[in-house]
């Protein structure tokens, strides 16, 4: 059981530092398990069972708890994310602007919906609830960064030139 | 007063609902007094009358057949009846549902081991990818429940309905009664 | 230290009951029977399954009885054309939600969700089947857990959370898409925090979790046993 | 930090600030994507002309009209340039004793700004929010420090109540009686909590706050933490806003540097803590008890209630909930008097409420009104109209609690019982335009999906409720529906109003019912005829 070995041999990963940092700040305390679940996804880019594991551990809490409560929030990733993230804002503006439009065309054109990676890992496309930039609507975020008031024609310009997928 | 004209129907289910009809034994002889069966695969007429007052019907609508038939019996019944569980609630056919039709046809007829595996197509209804119930398609006029309803049951619906006290009539089963 | 005795008024009867009980309690102990679903005596209550709503008097909003503590003069109405088609709504809904196969399940004939549909002269379920396509987790070498028969009650964690202190249940995802899930998603044979002591068996309201090699209609959970360990587990601690 | 200690350290900023002859504020908010480039161009521009001790340069928070990004303000003579590039940064600087740069500039009289009372967003693009001498220059803390100094927490309750503030978060409960209802409530230990989970996808007015003026929510707080005897504190703020979390950890350390917080504040015997918690992505969390699990490390699931936070909260101990824009509100009620803050506003909705005004619509952007004004002045005269000729169709507000309000109601004036009345709810504030290219079905199923998505499953008629109306909304859409699913989407919008566990299935199906009274024939157009249409197959 993975749960079983990272406890016993636990992981001489460097990254764990932040995150056992997070959890000493708040005294491995149950409470700690959100904050903790932040710093393991900021150092690590996902949360696995193993990672889940330990956290379960460290906190001394039932880990079908610590699962509970990573898949309820949208936030918090089980599985890896491609080199490259596309996140199309669905907020209420965004979708009055045509945001559904750019996400049908992602599914036609590179075959992926929201939540998913491209085969060769390389795109992965997110559908974020509103990241409250709703005057700039419709809002895509490649990488993280901004782009706004765009038209359909012009954001999937962006985006594949963005990929170098030369329109 | 002329007899109630009766059809029955079998769609989508294991006949088991026309065997309970059946197992009403002496029963029966009570209601052929007071109804005719105009219709049905327990009788020989090959084509649904113009016109019938009641129809049964047992199954779930799993084919465009299904659907069709559905839809011209709506057409020329006066009252009709879902019979048991099956054209109530889609019940065992409808346990494909989660799957859909093809990947279904794939499993039993390709992927399980037979010696000439194909999927038969010649002559046969196209499937619907989910058997449902009959309400989904048409208004149906009295549910009965059951896995197959009881003979009591069905005796005590068709009896309300020769008597005419059919309407908000509560009769005493449920799912998979 | 006893609380102190409050008197209220249910379906037009006056009744008493200490100031901790809640209205369900209350009710019960005067035989006015109130449906429930996701309550169960001996664990928390919880509120999610909204079938013990009840109209109180001077309150435009409804309450569910099993967790609203009663009140000095408080009116309470456990039975309305309204409340009724509400709890129609929600045993269709819950049937409606995933694949409820009465006539093949194991629990046929032994199910609350079942009961309830014929308590209410449920005959059809107006609403359109979801159909979801859902495991069935046999990896247990004496348990089974069918999620299409789940009706999301949570009895089972709270059971095995509360009363045998193993926590092995949980509710995964949110909304539609949850589910009952072991462990880090764990195949329940496999789940190391599980003592197999079937105690979420035996409070599940339908088929969702049966012992192993029970046909149909064959699953009896053993209901009583709650209430007991409970207050047996009290006089011990003394 | 004493009040004698602050005043000296807002002279002596201020004094400071006095010996710059020109002041630049950047918008550098999260809604003005490109800023850092624009800053960097005006400092190379300004050191390259060696003004750099004539003119300084600062990254503000937002100025509200985010359509016309980025929005560059010149202090003294309140000249704003839109959409400005890093290419402008020359003929900016160039222009600071002369002309302002016309092609750039906002008209002075610009209805957007002039119609405008601003009270909360007073100080938003007017100081660095991550400079704390900023906000004490400008008088912030005076109001914290006055009141530890001089009233009793029964008076700063009192102070509340009197100014007939209500819950900037949704519901519109009267903050005062809130805040009374903890500081009666027994316990030692008492906690106050900052909503900052702005879930309303389309509102971004505590995004903007928390980015502007994280120290003003900060002292919001602590006068609350003294009124209702908390010694602890929360703000929970969504992950997606990471500029804003940014600026408040930055703030909470530089108020603690400075013993605003921590212990003995401003020297006198009051000690609170305040820490920073972040939300993962869960709507439901704005609801108070959903977000008093999540604080506690749980799933995001709604608690029955009764026992309210205020006598049962975090811990099991009395809770204060109030939200960011609610916060903002404080210093100011306390510092000028509660009749100050109920001279504006209608007989039962006081002050000023911000709005984020988004959609089809010209200036789109963030902006504060008095309570009362009417729809069509914020939206037409404040909003710039519909651009690209269309017509106006709607105005949604409340977000997926709320409802669409069509136009023979723009002149209603803003208020909480006004919306109600409408059948939507002033909500955290947003209001999205929808010109006639919308359909009002979209729209709905739109919010319906988004309940569905965020509900957390608990209680039933929440889960299958959400899941059973999108699908019927989906046919409506598709123009397969009958009148039975009309009937029966009736049904299930009062079963979810009246049987869910909280607010968020409670009021999922307003966008549903206010379309049905007002847009009804855009349903009953898509219906089809007789008998029921054939299922959709998988």
């Amino acid at each position: 059981m993975p749960a079983q070995e990272s406890i016993e041999s636990p992981p001489e990963d460097t990254r764990w530092q932040l995150v056992d940092r997070t959890m000493q700040r708040l005294d491995h305390r149950p409470e700690a398990l959100i904050e903790t679940l932040h710093a393991a996804q900021d150092a690590f880019g996902y949360l696995d069972s193993a990672t889940l594991a330990r956290i379960a551990s460290r906190l001394r809490l039932p880990p079908a708890k610590v699962l509970g409560v990573a898949t309820f929030y949208n936030h918090f990733r089980l599985k890896p994310k491609g080199e490259h993230t596309l996140s199309v804002c669905t907020g209420t503006a965004c979708h009055i602007k045509g945001n559904d439009r750019i996400l049908a065309w992602m599914r036609e054109r590179y075959c992926l919906a929201p939540g998913d990676t491209t085969q060769d890992n390389r795109l992965s496309l997110v559908e974020v609830r509103c990241v409250g930039a709703c005057a700039l609507a419709p809002v895509i975020l490649t990488d993280g960064a901004i782009t706004g008031k765009k038209s359909f024609a012009e954001t999937t310009t962006i985006i594949r030139e963005w990929l170098d997928d030369a329109p | 007063m002329s007899k109630l004209r009766l059809a029955t129907l079998w769609l989508d289910g294991c006949s088991g609902c026309h065997m309970s009809l059946l197992d009403t034994d002496e029963r029966l002889l009570e209601l052929a007094a007071q109804m005719d069966i105009v219709y049905s695969p327990l009788v020989d007429t090959k084509q649904f009358p113009e016109r019938v007052d009641v129809v049964c019907i047992e199954g779930a609508v799993s084919t465009e057949e299904d659907e069709a038939r559905l839809r011209l019996v709506r057409q020329r019944s006066g009252l009709l009846i879902a019979m048991g569980d099956c054209a109530v609630t889609g019940n065992v056919p409808a346990m494909r549902n989660p799957l859909g039709a093809e990947a279904m046809l794939r499993a039993v007829y390709r992927e399980s081991p037979v010696l000439a595996p194909q999927i038969p197509i010649e002559d046969l209804p196209r499937l619907h990818g989910h058997a449902l119930p009959l309400h989904r398609f048409v208004p149906v006029d009295l549910f009965i429940p059951g896995c197959p309803p009881a003979a009591d049951t069905l005796f005590a619906a068709l009896a309300a309905l020769i008597a005419g006290t059919a309407d908000g009539l509560r009769l005493d089963t449920r799912f998979g009664a | 230290m006893s609380a102190p005795i409050l008197t209220l008024t249910i379906d037009g009867r006056q009744v008493s009951g200490l100031a901790s009980e809640t209205v369900l309690q209350v009710a019960k102990e005067n035989g006015i029977a109130i449906p429930t679903l996701c309550f169960l005596e001996g664990l928390s209550a919880t509120g999610a399954c909204r079938l013990c709503m009840v109209e109180i008097e001077g309150s435009p909003r409804l309450h569910p009885a099993c967790v609203t503590p009663i009140q000095e003069g408080m009116t309470v109405t456990t039975d309305s054309k309204r409340l009724f088609g509400y709890r129609r709504a929600i045993v269709q809904l819950l049937f409606s939600e995933r694949n409820h196969v009465c006539a093949v399940c194991v629990a046929n004939g032994h199910c609350e969700l079942q009961e309830l549909a014929r308590a209410f002269g449920i005959d059809h379920i107006a609403f359109p089947c979801r159909h979801p396509a859902l495991e069935v987790d046999a990896s247990h070498s004496r348990f089974v857990l069918d999620h299409n028969r789940c009706v999301l009650c949570t009895r089972c964690v709270r059971v095995c959370g509360e009363i045998e202190g193993a926590h092995t249940w949980d509710v995964k995802n949110r909304g539609i898409r949850i589910q009952i899930v072991a462990d880090l998603d764990t195949p329940w044979g496999a789940a190391a925090t599980c003592t197999g002591c079937g105690k979420c068996v035996h409070v599940c309201p339908t088929g969702a979790l049966a012992e192993k090699g029970k046909s149909m209609a064959e699953m009896r959970q053993k209901r009583p046993f709650l209430p007991y360990l409970v207050a047996n587990r009290a006089e011990e601690r003394k | 930090m004493h009040r004698e200690e602050l005043a000296a350290l807002a002279a002596e900023h201020q004094r400071h600030l006095d010996t710059f002859a020109h002041h630049i504020f950047v918008c550098a908010g999260l809604g003005c994507p490109g800023n850092e480039a624009i800053v960097a161009a005006l400092r190379s521009e300004i050191a390259e002309r060696q003004l750099q001790d004539r003119v300084l340069l600062r990254k503000a928070g937002c100025m509200g009209l985010c359509a016309l990004g980025p929005i560059v303000l010149i202090q003294p003579g309140e000249i704003a340039y839109h959409t400005v590039s890093p290419d402008d940064a020359a003929e900016i600087v160039a222009s600071l004793d002369r002309e302002p740069v016309a092609r750039l500039r906002l008209a002075p009289d610009l209805p957007f700004f002039a119609r405008q009372h601003k009270n909360v967003l007073a100080l938003s693009g007017r100081i660095d929010p991550e400079e704390i001498r900023d906000y004490i220059a400008a008088g912030g803390y005076a109001a914290l420090c006055t009141a530890l100094a001089t009233m009793r927490p029964v008076d700063i309750v009192r102070c509340i109540q009197e100014s007939g503030l209500r819950g900037r978060g949704g519901a519109g409960y009267p903050t005062g009686l809130k805040w009374a209802t903890v500081a009666k409530a027994p316990g030692d230990k008492k906690y106050v909590i900052c909503n900052g989970d702005e879930g309303d996808p389309g509102a971004f007015m505590d995004r903007s706050i928390l980015e502007s003026t994280p120290h003003a929510v900060l002292e919001g707080m602590i006068i609350a933490a003294y009124a209702v005897g908390a010694s602890q504190g929360y703000i929970y703020v969504r992950a997606e806003y990471p500029l804003a979390i940014k600026r408040l950890r930055l703030a909470i350390r530089e108020a603690e540097r400075r013993n605003l917080l921590g212990h003995a504040i401003c020297g006198l015997g009051f000690d609170f803590t305040l820490q920073l918690r972040l939300g993962a992505g869960a709507f439901v969390c704005g609801e108070e008890t959903a977000l008093i699990e999540s604080i506690e490390g749980r799933r995001g699931i709604p608690r029955p209630r009764p026992p309210y936070p205020a006598e049962k909260g975090l811990w099991s101990s009395p809770t204060l909930i109030n939200n960011v824009e609610t916060y903002a509100n404080i210093p100011r009620i306390v510092e000028r008097g509660p009749a100050w803050f109920s001279a504006l506003g209608t007989e039962r909705s006081k002050g000023t409420k911000v709005f984020a005004l988004t959609g089809k619509i010209r200036h789109a952007g963030l902006v504060e009104v008095p309570m009362g004004m009417n729809l069509r002045e914020i939206i037409f005269d404040i909003g710039g109209g519909i651009p690209d000729g269309h017509a106006f169709k709607a105005v949604q507000t409340g977000g997926p609690s709320g409802g669409c309000i069509p136009a023979e109601f723009l002149d209603t004036p803003v208020s909480y019982e006004s919306l109600n009345e409408l059948g939507s709810i002033m909500g955290s504030g947003g209001m999205i335009v929808i010109d006639e290219t919308s359909s009002m079905i979209d729209v709905v199923r739109y919010f319906m999906e988004f309940c569905m998505e965020e509900s957390c499953g608990k209680c039933v008629p929440c889960r299958v409720g959400t899941a059973q109306v999108h699908r019927l909304l989906t046919r409506f859409l598709e123009h397969r529906a009958t009148a039975a699913d009309l009937a029966m989407l009736e049904d299930l919008c009062d079963l979810m109003k009246h049987a869910s566990l909280c607010g968020l299935g409670q009021s999922a199906p307003n966008p549903v019912l206010s379309t049905l009274r007002y847009f009804r024939q855009e349903y009953l157009d898509r219906i089809v005829p007789a008998e029921p249409a054939t299922e959709e197959q998988a």
